[in-house]
């Protein structure tokens, strides 16, 4: 552990604190990471489930799925990804510094994390804004379609709802537990208690973005057509 | 059979005098006494007990709702409940009976009990998190109960598109929000097994010293974990169908509400599964222990529940051969779902070679693991039948069906939760039950189940179709057989309820190990202390070393 | 706003630069993917681009496995876990996909 | 509908491949047998022969468990892939209808079934099909997720919204046999079914020429008034207050206001497609839904007819 630290970096002692019902400190670490994984193992197929219903969408009605995919905001979607990328950045300088013991370092960097996330969440919001604005909301009885004629391309459009609102509450519960824990991580002596919980969160955050790598494609670009 | 056979742990102290004694601490039962203690208990064995109660009631529910519906059944015309009320008694015996008792059963009660007992562990690797999936089950449970309070539904526990999203006039989306939240109870408990598993054996508890117990519910856990996801995204899409018109499956715009049945079935599928293997690894440890001897091939038993929790993926589509899927599907899913019939085998016929050449003890427990593995058996071969093509476009969806699943969860699940219910009954509370009345209940309930169910097997190849309020008069007879049996089954049912609970204050008092077997759950004292051991285990020894007796009667060991 | 690093001894400078330079390298990586994507499906240069995307999609994935996620770094088990869901959604994929190719 | 004894043990059989599933299962059953009545006897044997404390010989030590363990587990698998292997080759078979086969389109809904047959004719919830002769029946549902139950032909099919599947049977003796609707479908699921009548071709040729459509007019229009819920709520004994049908048409109406109107078949029309446009009958409120653009032209002629043989005594009668 780096504890030469410039003077404002506090170089803080780093570990796990020994909870009662394990051996070793190897131990509750081991268990924590496999936990997150097995975590993301479910997520990872709560979103296959979403994705292959695009697969299906585009594979029982191509032209309708094309058509819709012409609709959705592509550019905002370009961006939003490079946000959430930039966000990965941030939470891999997080994570590096914790382990270095740098704790302000390490809260400034899960800071600007949360801060990029609710960015996306802007954006998110402001693409829903426009969607409202272009007719593409096909589910308010009160509000014509902008592509009624193409009944089919309702259902891509709702899958795209039902699919980013369903990211977007990941990430909006994964900004609500981030500024919790740095909440946390900005008291002395968390990272001797609890240095691997910024970890497992990492794996978490990753994955968020990861999701994201795999949404975009599949809702925003592959159905792209003439 | 000498008592005290097991030497390590407890045995220098008188396994007869559970009181605490000034070296020992208390046992997890009394170590506090406040209401408080219990709801916010982070103790696995604690939070299996708040389980045991929650399902208990569920299975009340569920059964009284069957008993309706049996009711129901005796006359074909629909006098007694007209077909509204019909159907939603049906709708609640299936949605609370699979979501509510099946599913968590063995799992959430003996599972979290057990599992750090049996590697010789202190707790379940998230203590917070097990109580958190208590309180998650709970909510859910309740959701799902505001549907019936208000009202009621009607879907039937499949919930498919678009009945349920747009024919239906009944309280479907409290239901529907109820199981989704209830999916994330099964998912944490099963992360929680699944790490626990891997991280917390003790000292020398090598794989292949687990019991199979253990292994049937990492093999259910990966289920809870792979499966359980999937059917949370279907259900969510039928919300959002049904409350905001936000519909991907709703035909009136080319949706395919096949689709629904392809992830609800990916789910549904693997969870028969979760029903069927904790029951079978609950009588993987109940007949070595009352045979005496070791579990005939223990790996191929070990991994026959990693075969069956991973074929179980592959068969899905033999729910759906004749709802519209291409034939090509049919034709995969048919061959495919033979296979689990390998795995099955397995079990079946180990368990009944481990009984060969043992020394039996016909207790309660091994009742019930008798009566299990006969009617698994029929169970899993009439699920070969539907499996058949030409056989499954005739009785599909009639009572065959319903015979078939019944002799799986209740032959199968509900007889295993019962026989391991007794056969850890004195570790849960320090109590031994009244071994007469125990033995009358099993029995009655093997008779009154094949009554009730055996001839609805008739019944399907006649052609009745299931979810029927009203029937042809050529069914009533053998409805009316069924119907009686229902009320044996239910004597069967009621009489441990009275038993067990009675020998909670006045029943005599257990010692740590009453059946003599093997298993470091059975080293620690009965009830066992908070942390479960005294010493810290080690485990020198292979899986059920029950001693070897080569000739002659009950003796010592060889 | 001044930068945080000139603030730095030149040793702590020095392992900054070395302890991020993955993470760093990793974001540049993600980008030059992503745009290539974007250039794919804003242009449309050619028919079925959507396999050289989702190729390119299936790089990125596994990028932040291994490398932000630290897969790489990980014991067997650890792994195992991270490969098997993709596993599963094969199964998912591909059993239903044999009903709806085949209908 | 012929006499049916109060417990059958073996449903009818209609076809050749009836006959053939029915061998299936024997078959299988058989097998089935062979499988678990050893194991049954074995657990119940060693229950016996090994309890604790008889006199036995416990020796295990000679026990070769690999080759047990690899037979059973393969023979009783490679023994049930003959059952796929046959079950498999009838389902092929009752996939592909014969280019001859006469079809028949049938239409699912809450809660009846409709057919048309190939020369026009239509009829509902039962069916008239002749024998020797394939019939293709394509199946359609306007709901929710229906399915098309014949146990006689040992055969079935989901009727699926949006979509049409099919089915197809050469039946090979004549009767009167059930039908059901086998997926459960809502409230009255189990009232959706009817009969199916294979006749000879001569019956057949006949009933379509003469009594055929007509003579279940009636029965028909009732069956298509319970299915568009029209009789929840007018018929007798309904909790909802609606004016009762019986014995309305070419009577007085008073309608609100003090407007007096003879009920003839124009008004019937009308209340059906737009029952809140002119005025409502006096004493009822606004609560009925239009059935404009829901009821097709020939079901609402069906159900106007009906209204008009709808008499007070014969109507509560009917079924």
């Amino acid at each position: 552990m780096n504890s030469r630290g410039a003077a404002h970096h506090d170089g803080a002692k780093v570990g796990i604190e020994l909870a009662h019902h394990f051996e070793t400190v190897e131990q509750q670490r081991y268990a924590a990471t496999l936990g997150i994984w097995a975590w993301l193992l479910t997520e990872l197929l709560l979103f296959a489930a979403l994705f292959l219903t695009a697969l299906i969408l585009r594979v029982t009605h191509p032209e309708a799925v094309k058509l819709a995919t012409g609709h959705l905001k592509f550019w905002i979607g370009a961006v939003n990804t490079v946000v959430l990328i930039c966000s990965s950045l941030t939470m891999s300088a997080a994570i590096e510094f914790s382990r270095m013991g740098w704790q302000r370092a390490m809260v400034r960097a899960m800071l600007a994390t949360a801060g990029l996330g609710t960015l996306f969440l802007l954006l998110k919001g402001y693409e829903y804004y426009a969607d409202y604005e272009e007719h593409m909301m096909p589910f308010l009885s009160r509000r014509p379609y902008e592509l009624h004629e193409s009944p089919a391309s309702r259902l891509f459009v709702n899958l795209y709802y039902v699919a980013t609102s369903l990211h977007a509450l990941h990430l909006f519960t994964g900004i609500g537990l981030l500024l919790g824990m740095t909440w946390m991580a900005a008291k002395a002596g968390f990272l001797a208690r609890h240095q691997n919980w910024i970890e497992v969160y990492g794996l978490y955050w990753h994955f968020i973005d990861l999701v994201w790598i795999l949404a975009f494609p599949i809702l925003y670009v592959v159905n792209r057509g003439a | 059979m000498t008592a005290g056979s097991i030497d390590a742990g407890l045995s220098g102290r008188d396994p007869h005098t559970p009181e605490s004694t000034l070296d020992r601490p208390r046992d997890y039962l009394h170590a506090q006494s406040t209401l408080r203690s219990w709801f916010l208990t982070t103790d696995h064995k604690r939070i299996a007990i708040l389980y045991l109660t929650s399902i208990t009631l569920f299975f009340i529910i569920g059964a009284v709702a069957a008993g309706v519906v049996r009711l129901a059944l005796v006359v074909p015309n629909g006098a007694i409940l007209n077909n509204d009320n019909y159907n939603k008694a049906f709708t609640l015996h299936g949605v609370v009976m699979v979501w509510f008792f099946l599913i968590p059963s063995i799992p959430a009660t003996f599972g979290n009990f057990l599992i750090p007992l049996m590697i010789g562990a202190k707790d379940l690797a998230f203590p917070k998190l097990n109580l958190t999936s208590w309180y998650i089950f709970m909510a859910g449970a309740l959701f799902t109960m505001i549907s019936v309070v208000l009202g009621g539904i009607d879907t039937g526990w499949t919930f498919y598109a678009p009945l349920s999203t747009a024919f239906s006039n009944t309280w479907v989306l409290p239901a529907l929000i109820g199981v989704t939240i209830v999916g994330f109870s099964s998912i944490l408990t099963g992360l929680n097994f699944v790490v626990t598993i891997h991280t917390m054996r003790a000292p020398g508890m090598t794989w292949f010293r687990l019991p199979i117990f253990v292994w049937t519910h990492y093999a259910t856990s990966l289920i809870f974990l792979l499966a359980t996801p999937v059917i949370t995204v279907a259900l969510i899409l039928l919300v959002a169908e049904r409350a905001f018109h936000v519909g991907v499956f709703d035909p009136a715009y080319g949706g395919d509400p096949v689709l629904f049945q392809h992830l609800f079935w990916f789910y549904s599928h693997p969870a028969v599964y979760i029903m069927v293997l904790p029951g079978m690894g609950v009588i993987s440890e109940i007949v070595p222990a009352f045979a005496q001897k070791k579990l005939f091939g223990y790996k191929f038993v070990a991994y026959a529940a990693i075969g069956l929790a991973s074929v179980t993926f592959f068969v899905w589509g033999h729910h759906m051969f004749v709802n519209g899927q291409s034939d090509l599907a049919s034709l995969v899913f048919s061959g495919l779902s033979f296979a689990v019939a390998v795995p099955s085998a397995v079990k079946v016929y180990n368990w009944t070679a481990t009984i060969h050449k043992g020394s039996l003890r016909l207790d309660t427990p091994m009742l019930y693991a008798m009566g299990y593995i006969g009617l698994f058996v029929l169970g899993g071969l009439t699920g070969l039948f539907l499996a058949t093509l030409a056989i499954n476009q005739h009785i599909h969806a009639t009572y065959f069906v319903v015979a078939h699943f019944h002799y799986i969860m209740v032959g199968g699940t509900v007889l295993a939760f019962l026989g391991g219910l007794h056969f850890w009954w004195p570790k849960f509370t320090g109590r031994m039950y009244n071994e007469s009345w125990g033995r009358v209940s099993a029995l009655l309930i093997f008779i009154g189940f094949n009554v009730t169910f055996f001839p609805q097997f008739i019944l399907g190849y006649l052609g009745m179709p299931r979810r029927y309020a009203t029937y042809p008069a050529e069914f009533q007879l053998l409805n009316v057989l069924s119907s009686a049996g229902a009320t044996i089954l239910a004597a069967g049912y009621i009489f441990p309820m009275l038993y067990l609970v009675y020998s909670i204050w006045w029943g005599r008092r257990a010692p740590g190990n009453p059946w003599q077997a093997k298993g470091l759950e059975w080293e620690t004292t009965s009830p066992p202390p908070t942390l479960n051991f005294i010493t810290p285990p080690k485990v020198p020894n292979q899986p059920y070393d029950y001693p070897i007796k080569v000739t002659e009667t009950g003796g010592t060991p060889a | 706003m001044r930068s945080p690093l000139t603030r730095l001894s030149p040793g702590d400078r020095a392992l900054v630069r070395r302890r991020l330079r993955t993470p760093f390298l990793t974001f540049l990586a993600l980008l030059a993917l992503l745009a290539v994507n974007v250039t794919l499906g804003a242009s449309l240069p050619f028919a079925h681009v959507w396999i050289v995307e989702l190729a390119v999609v299936g790089l990125m994935v596994a990028i932040i496995l291994l490398v932000s996620m630290e897969v790489r770094k990980e014991p067997p088990l650890i792994r195992l876990f991270s490969g098997l869901g993709f596993f599963w959604v094969c199964i998912l994929f591909g059993m239903t996909l044999t009903d709806f190719l085949a209908r | 509908m012929q006499e049916r004894s109060a417990l059958e043990l073996w449903p009818a059989s209609a076809s050749s491949v009836a006959v053939e599933a029915d061998y299936l299962i024997l078959a299988f059953t058989v097998l089935t047998l062979l499988l678990t009545v050893p194991v049954f006897l074995a657990i119940s044997y060693f229950a016996v022969r090994y309890r604790e404390g008889v006199d036995a010989d416990r020796d295990t030590s000679n026990q070769r468990s690999f080759l047990i363990e690899i037979s059973w587990m393969l023979i009783p698998f490679l023994l049930t892939l003959i059952f796929f292997v046959w079950g498999a080759r009838i389902f092929v078979e009752s996939k592909n209808p014969p280019p001859d086969a006469m079809t028949v389109e049938a239409i699912g809904r809450q809660w009846m079934w409709k057919y048309q047959h190939p020369t026009g004719q239509s009829e509902i919830n039962d069916l008239h099909v002749p024998i020797d002769q394939p019939i293709h029946i394509r199946l359609t549902s306007q709901d929710v997720i229906h399915a098309f139950y014949l146990p006689a032909l040992r055969i079935q099919m989901g009727v699926v919204p949006g979509r049409t599947t099919d089915l197809w049977f050469k039946a090979n003796r004549t009767g009167t046999y059930r039908l059901y609707c086998s997926e459960y479908c809502g409230t009255d699921h189990s009232l959706m079914g009817g009969n199916l009548t294979i006749m000879t071709q001569g019956e057949y040729q006949e009933w379509l020429t003469h009594s055929g459509a007509q003579q279940s007019a009636p029965a028909a229009g009732r069956a298509l008034y319970e299915s568009y819920g029209c009789a929840s709520c007018h018929d007798p004994g309904a909790t909802v207050k609606a004016p009762r049908l019986a014995g309305l048409y070419g009577s007085q109406v008073e309608l609100e206001g003090g407007r007096k109107i003879v009920a003839d078949e124009e008004y019937l029309r009308a209340r059906i497609l737009n029952p809140n446009e002119n005025r409502l009958a006096a004493g009822y409120k606004q609560i009925m839904p239009s059935f404009a653009g829901v009821i097709p032209a020939d079901d609402l002629a069906r159900i106007v007819d009906y209204l008009k043989a709808y008499h007070s005594t014969e109507g509560e009668a009917r079924p």
